[in-house]
């Protein structure tokens, strides 16, 4: 080991960094993994996991691959500047058509997550359980323990969706910043009416 | 009767697309380029009624859904044409409720234009699997997977696998409950109407009252199509109601 | 989709390069392929995908990935500097119970076996994908050609998980008949759905 690094030195090798460490373990597990994961693995705290991940962003400028995060967790794919390339490589055909219902979902899904499935029947106007489970089948929204309240679940996209659509993060979806204020607006005018 | 036979048929064959109540609202508001408020949402009621009417058949899960918001636009209406009918405060917000959502889905529908556009186009790939000989894989069990924790395992999967019969029972309920609403909405307005005659058979409105005699007979339609959805008992309703509707004593 | 790219100018992403292209193709393929072959997919001369190959090398100096050239083939594979990090991480991993998920997954392929993956997302109502690899890893799973669909893979418990298990077949699982009469019926009932 330390032969091997002198080694590195005199090629004038940068020596190991965390950034370079956390994108090791990224490749190496090719699934998207939490923050708080990351964190136990390196043995070192949320702030320098935090900005070794920035870092890493910033290393990716311009490169084949680009760093994923959605909420807790961040995961490596190939830069969308490459997609066409890509497609061609693809041996299974990726089934694009969602249908009418299930685009109406996933936007909803995508703007508002995380969201209980009562909220997207409400905006829908019609019952969702079987959209639901099918875009969950699909891949394309998870579902996680509502800490508010244990008999629900709060739906929230994946990586495969984001993937899916060219983005590194659910903040790059356009209008997302307004959309959000508008929202939120909305359901607190919602609240004080049940009020 | 002749409205009902000039619905399109369209409507049921989009339907199976599972297409929702707030979708045909918007999209019959949008059709006459109107801007989503109470005005325009009185003005669209009676398509909507309709619609429901003419689509016999749609799924049962999502009938509901349709007949609440048919409800909420029949208030909508009936206020429209009798300004001193009095609503309730729960009525009221309903009416409000329906406009904000029609809103808001609205927004989602332009929104899911972008979500269209982008899907696919510009795709993100994730590495394939890394290839493994059998010689490479070293079998580790879970000390968790013991037979009787898998055999429990599964168990809990057949019982969490969807029953579509459910979902479908509890609607029916709800549709019963509506079609007290529009009874008792056809209630206040016949009354209504009795009360302030005087102010309808004033000069020029005579038109208004034509207008509400045709509404009170599409509150029977609407009805005569929930009905269609659900079971015997409510048949007999209707043709005490018929005899009522034909009290156009006022023309 | 015109206005997400101009977001994306204006973050100051740079245009796509060969060198990049080679890394996306080698990030995604995840394994040796030869040159002649990534030549004929970015359809570039052997010496533009040498010089673009040096200059990844290059740009990859300091990162967690390295370019390994094994005569005419190349890889990305993970830097030896982590290789420690990487061992123990995998050790860990193979050791940790598989969990909720892992047992619901692992007890569906045992009643169903062989069944594909699409079939075993159905009846879980969620996506798979990475469960179902973690269960390969650890040589509990194993798949096979598909005979009737030569895109898509069949899964079945391996025979050291029948003997681990103490069963010499999967017909000795407790109440084994009734288990796959009741999914049997839920697949009729959702093809009725569907239609």
């Amino acid at each position: 080991m330390v032969e091997f690094q002198s080694n590195n030195t005199e090629q004038g090798v940068p020596a190991p960094s965390l950034s370079g460490e956390i994108e090791a373990i990224l490749f190496f597990k090719n699934e998207p993994v939490k923050k708080s994961w990351l964190e136990g693995v390196v043995k070192r705290t949320p702030e320098d996991v935090r900005d070794a991940l920035g870092e890493l962003k910033m290393s990716l400028l311009g490169r084949g691959i680009v760093l994923l995060e959605l909420g807790d967790a961040v995961a490596l794919r190939t830069a969308p500047e490459y997609s066409e390339t890509l497609a061609t490589l693809q041996k299974d055909e990726l089934s694009k058509d969602i249908g009418k219902a299930g685009l109406e979902t996933l936007s909803i899904i995508l703007y508002q997550s995380p969201i209980t499935r009562a909220e997207v029947d409400f905006i829908r106007g019609v019952n969702s359980t079987f959209i639901i489970r099918n875009l969950m089948v699909r891949g394309l929204i998870e579902k996680q323990a509502n800490p508010k309240d244990a008999r629900s679940f709060l739906y929230q996209p994946t990586f495969a969706l984001l993937s899916f659509l060219g983005i590194t993060g659910i903040e790059d979806l356009p209008e997302y910043g307004s959309v959000r204020e508008e929202i939120q607006q909305f359901k607190e005018e919602q609240r004080e009416h049940d009020e | 009767m002749e409205v009902v036979a000039e619905t399109t048929k369209d409507f049921r064959v989009k339907l199976e697309g599972f297409e929702g109540p707030l979708e045909l609202l918007l999209s019959l508001i949008e059709k006459r380029k109107l801007p989503i408020n109470d005005v325009s949402l009185a003005s669209v009621t009676d398509d909507y009624i309709k619609h429901i009417e003419a689509s016999g058949h749609f799924p049962l899960s999502q009938t509901s859904h349709f007949i609440l918001i048919a409800s909420t636009l029949l208030l909508i209406k009936s206020k429209s044409l009798l300004p001193t009918l009095d609503l309730t405060p729960e009525e009221e917000e309903s009416i409000e409720s329906l406009e904000k959502r029609l809103k808001l889905y609205k927004r989602n529908k332009e929104l899911s234009l972008h979500v269209s556009t982008m899907l696919g186009k510009r795709m993100l790939f994730e590495a394939h699997e890394a290839k493994r000989t059998k010689a490479e894989v070293v079998f580790s069990p879970s000390e968790d997977a013991s037979i009787d924790a898998l055999k429990e395992s599964i168990l809990g999967v057949l019982k969490r696998l969807p029953k579509a019969k459910l979902v479908a029972e509890a609607v029916v309920r709800k549709v019963v409950s509506i079609e007290d609403m529009i009874e008792n909405l056809t209630k206040r307005i016949t009354q209504k109407l009795s009360m302030s005659f005087s102010e309808f058979s004033n000069m020029g409105k005579a038109e208004k009252v034509e207008v509400i005699v045709g509404f009170l007979a599409m509150l029977e339609l609407a009805k005569q199509g929930i009905i269609n959805l659900t079971q015997e008992k409510t048949f007999a309703d209707i043709t005490m109601e018929s005899d009522s509707v034909g009290v156009p004593k006022y023309e």
